[in-house]
């Protein structure tokens, strides 16, 4: 990457997989201690949860420094985990503990980080998408060479703002990212049923803007096109669509019936698990192994730090719904 | 009478409207094949199959518009917005078209409408799935707005706003979702639009409240009944257009009006009763009205928050006795 | 046309180019009276006026009968003349006069007539195009082979309900004919400045969207793209896109200083006159001729009687704000 | 001191804010080379330049998301949404998005974003371009919303709202277009959100009013002053956070409320103003308040219709007598 070397990133200790891996295997073991303890009754609230994508993730915030924006949707604990986020903060949000990344008043779907350039996770389909293309406006306006991702998945295509924002981006030549994660599904709907045209990167292409797709479950394929997209945005040549096919193996929310689905589809993408995918491609098994064992200590000493954690107090409800003046941030 | 839970009552209603016309057309995100996101279509895709009852991409706003075009065309579309937060993306087709259409076109053009959402308060949903933004669409002229409190009134609102000339949003509650209640079987038993009804009669004081909260308010009178103060509790059903006799003569009765909702205060329904009260209703009222509601912030999501943030009986019992001189 | 033929328009007395030119004429001598009207001060609000734009509105609806539905934007006067709307009525709207349109409260941008099909002018941008898709919902529920217009400005094109619309449009194979009337500019914005890809079919196209450009000033070439497409929407194929380049010769309103624009660019387009356009290739000069005077005559009537029109009584502002039980509409 | 027009105030405004703070953006249709569909950005892109006066696609949506996120990635952009009816198509973005992300983050990701929008009332617009829809705005905690009636607040309210921390709508006038009146020179002129001011001082009944009305009670107060009715008339100017102090202030002093709006009744700010008075102000209230607003319908376009519409003179005059007990 020609500019980002002016803003590096913690140099990965280790070669692009093993990095890759730690994160898809970090967010993997979230997810899953997540899914335990929604399950058992500990943590209220929605949870949608990205086991199966993390190539994506993983991939896309590879090629990104802190310094660069992002925002991501109910699905995004994966995004904020591979941008950087501390996994600690996140769990104390799920637990609705003071300490989260929102004081514990929002759950899993707003997580934000004034300091990663986590712009915040959202509730409402497709409505960080414009965010983004403003996070890519204030990086244009800077020149600082910072990008920012917008994470969507394929039912909020159908948003009609995901191709105001694709004209936007595209008119003021913005480094922007448009990630697509395609799961095949938007809730219980797959997506032959609410978009017409089945290759998503169309809808990019007819704004002219440049997009591709690739296979969402290797997470080297996805970094290699990330990596040149965000080349692309740094160097002023504006914005560019990436179109991730992949698959969730849970169901939209944890507690869903998954009524909508065979049990072979699932069971055929398992087969492709992205950690699998690569774990096949690394020279020494050891170093996967060694890293799935540091990520399980890692998670379960953050949730029973968590958890240990107190409420927020409820005095405390209208607290921060204005700001004091001079408030501000960005960077 | 069969008891039914909230969500089949309004599950029933649906399909005794597609059975009775066939002009009658469900749409939405996961209503059909999947039988919605909370079950209240289940069974309907495959009795009356994919054309009347058709899952959609995530378009709020062209749903909403072409429904309202298939409404001027002579249908009468259902559509579903998942959540009542989600109604801020259709804002422009209910209320710059639906809602004027029948008054621009001298009533040449109605637009028997209906577009159900459901409000999440209580479900831990979070400040973007559980707002209570039933002010906005009151103040819309041209549109009705119904909001039940029970499975009885939840089938028949929706099947009156089914059959209604005009659009009519219908606000279900998920915090009633599987609270069951006795449900006619009469498939022409309906309830007018426009309508409150007194859930519980009381001379001193009236309380005023729709959907989830009225159970709070019942539950509230209960208590105050113990300590000798007998409320009232009105169910509005209808916020727009308000029962304005009813409530008036309510409190005509008590003199005292305190109103709950789980909406934040300003400019809501709550101040609009409130309103109400202080105009045409001033001569009677003896005691500061009273809003019980969530304080004006987002609403938070763990169940400690949510609790302090929505009204509980508590709230309503403690509004109650300011409002009679009773303050413990 | 197949099946048009089941549901009989007027019989037109004379061919096809007479018949086009015809409503062009009215079109024209209807907005010239207009635009005089406003500047002398008789006409109260904002007038939008499709001189110069003619063709498009008589080549599309010469495709539709009276039993088909069309949606119009706040440029819609031509639309609704060309799908047969009483020019008195009309006028009697502009005039704020109580038999008009709409009982004189509305004005020029909310004419809609059910018996036409009319479902409606729009004072907001690109929101007639959804209503459009509903009309073609309703078509295809009813099944007669009936067809939607929604006519739109390149304006439109840049808002997201524009995009849902073509998918749902798509998805459901609905009768469906899209018209954008690319006039260059969105008020005093010219195109490029608002829409990245200028070649506006692409936006169709990545919803696969059959779609083609023609000349909007040709009425010819209108009615013959307009006809293929009513044609594919009525034997079931779904719906179509008809990119029409064209160009206002008055401001964005009636007073518009233009000063976006230079004066030799509107002249060059006045040499594209679409009303000469069709003149040229007609054999008998006396016929155009004659259907002018017709057009003036009949207008200038109609004005007369409009004028003349008492307005609605103010005590009528709240009727119709809510309709009697049983009130229904719809064919 | 100079006279300015509301709008030149409004351009004034603009072109300091933008001269003293780089992180200062303009966004809207129009709003860049043209100078403005109705001339307020005038002279603007030739100063700032493209850049900064940003010409838009008519997309209000992403526009405003656009604006959300450049605000929290360190701008302070201005969008300008043409008429006040086209918020329908921004309002997840505003109210989901903009309004909550300072709550949601505690603080960490306050939304300096400043929305101008212009309420057409009295051009002959119609019913989807004279919309008052502040009610709505004013009913979501987070956002704030300004509305003024003087070419010197227009200027000084914008200059704060651009300033502030938080999303502001700022809500300017068409009937007020071109209205001269008093500017200060200071660009360090501001007006702070949240405070309501006294434009006549009186003693008989209290006057509620903002933007174009403000204007209509002040003639009102003129008549009515003839009549020995002295009537004390309020600017809110800022329509959320209420000034809830100086609204009670006042009725303490008078005894007596009537709110003046062009916008239609229920649940409406006028509504919430008497909500006010009849709780937390009850004591005072000598009389019933009075609302005197549009009736619930949409807005006519013709002239005799919009003046039959829009609260008169005439309209505020009896209402205060009535008010006072003076009915004639
Ligand atoms: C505007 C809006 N409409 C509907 C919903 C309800 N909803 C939540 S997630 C979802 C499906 C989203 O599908 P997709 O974009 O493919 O993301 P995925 O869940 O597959 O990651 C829907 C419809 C919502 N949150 N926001
Ligand atoms: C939603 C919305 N945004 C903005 C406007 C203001 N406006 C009216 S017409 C217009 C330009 C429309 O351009 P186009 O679609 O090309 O139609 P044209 O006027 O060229 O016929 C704009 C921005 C509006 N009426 N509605
Ligand atoms: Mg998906
Ligand atoms: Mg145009």
């Amino acid at each position: 990457m020609t500019r980002t070397s002016s803003h590096p990133r913690p140099a990965p200790a280790d070669d692009l997989g093993v990095d890759l891996y730690r994160t898809m295997a970090r967010i993997r073991h979230f997810e899953t201690a997540a899914s335990r303890l929604l399950a058992s009754g500990e943590l209220p609230g929605f949870l949608h949860l990205s086991i199966g994508q993390e190539a994506v993730a993983a991939g896309v915030c590879r090629a990104l420094t802190d310094d660069d924006y992002l925002t991501t949707t109910h699905r995004g604990h994966g995004h904020c985990i591979a941008k950087g986020a501390r996994i600690d903060l996140m769990l104390a949000e799920l637990f609705g503990r003071a300490p989260g990344y929102c004081g514990g008043r929002s759950g899993s779907m707003h997580l934000a980080d004034p300091g990663l350039g986590i712009l915040g996770a959202n509730a409402i389909v497709a409505a960080g998408v414009p965010i983004a293309v403003g996070g890519g406006l204030a990086a244009a306006t800077r020149g600082r060479g910072q990008v920012a991702v917008a994470f969507f998945g394929d039912g909020a295509v159908a948003e009609g703002v995901v191709h105001e924002s694709l004209n936007l981006a595209a008119l003021w030549r913005l480094p922007v990212l448009f990630v697509c994660e395609d799961n095949q599904y938007a809730e219980m709907t797959p997506t032959e049923t609410h978009l017409n045209n089945r290759d998503i990167t169309a809808y990019a292409s007819a704004h002219q803007v440049p997009a591709e797709t690739v296979d969402g479950n290797d997470a080297l394929a996805v970094f290699s096109a990330a990596e040149r997209m965000v080349r692309r945005a740094r160097d002023g040549d504006g914005p560019s669509f990436l179109h991730c096919r992949t698959y969730r193996w849970h169901g939209h929310f944890e507690g869903d019936a998954q009524n909508y689905r065979e049990a072979a589809e699932v069971e055929a993408w398992r087969g492709r698990d992205p950690l699998r995918v690569l774990r096949l491609r690394m020279a020494d098994e050891s170093v996967p192994t060694a890293i799935d064992a540091e990520c399980e200590r890692e998670i379960a000493l953050a949730v029973e730090w968590a958890r240990a954690q107190p409420s927020p107090d409820p005095g405390s409800v209208t607290a921060h719904v204005y700001q004091p003046d001079g408030a501000s941030c960005g960077s | 009478m069969r008891k039914l839970k909230y969500w089949q009552a309004i599950n029933s209603g649906l399909a005794e409207e597609l059975r009775r016309d066939p002009a009658v057309m469900l749409l939405g995100e996961d209503v059909g094949r999947p039988g919605g996101a909370f079950g209240a279509t289940q069974g309907l895709h495959a009795e009356f199959g994919e054309h009347r009852v058709r899952d959609t991409p995530i378009s709020e706003a062209a749903l909403t518009g072409t429904a309202v075009g298939a409404a001027l065309a002579g249908l009468r579309p259902v559509v579903e917005i998942m959540f009542f937060d989600f109604v801020t993306l259709a804002m422009d087709q209910l209320v710059n078209q639906a809602a004027k259409m029948g008054y621009l076109s001298m009533g040449r053009f109605p637009v028997p409408l209906t577009v159900r959402t459901m409000c999440g308060a209580g479900l831990g949903s979070g400040p973007q799935h559980a707002q209570g933004l039933e002010g906005w669409l009151a103040a819309v002229p041209g549109l009705k707005v119904v909001w039940s409190s029970t499975p009885a009134d939840a089938k028949a609102l929706l099947k009156a706003a089914i059959r209604d000339p005009d659009p009519v949003v219908v606000i279900e509650s998920a915090a009633l979702w599987s609270v069951r209640g006795e449900v006619p079987d009469d498939p022409e038993a309906t309830v007018s639009i426009g309508r409150a009804v007194i859930r519980r009669s009381g001379r001193d004081a009236t309380l005023v409240a729709w959907g989830a909260a009225v159970t709070r308010c019942l539950t509230a009178a209960d208590i105050l009944a113990a300590e000798g103060i007998d409320a009232e509790v009105l169910d509005l059903r209808t916020l727009s257009p308000l029962d304005t006799e009813e409530v008036l003569a309510s409190l005509h009765r008590t003199g005292r009006l305190v109103v709950v909702q789980d909406a934040t205060g300003p400019c809501s329904v709550g101040a609009e009763v409130i309103r109400l009260a202080a105009t045409e209703g001033f001569a009677a009222l003896r005691a500061p009205a009273e809003l019980v509601s969530a304080p004006f912030a987002p609403v938070p999501f763990p169940p400690g928050l949510e609790r302090a943030y929505f009204p509980q009986d508590d709230d309503v019992v403690a509004a109650v006795r300011r409002s009679v001189g009773k303050e413990m």
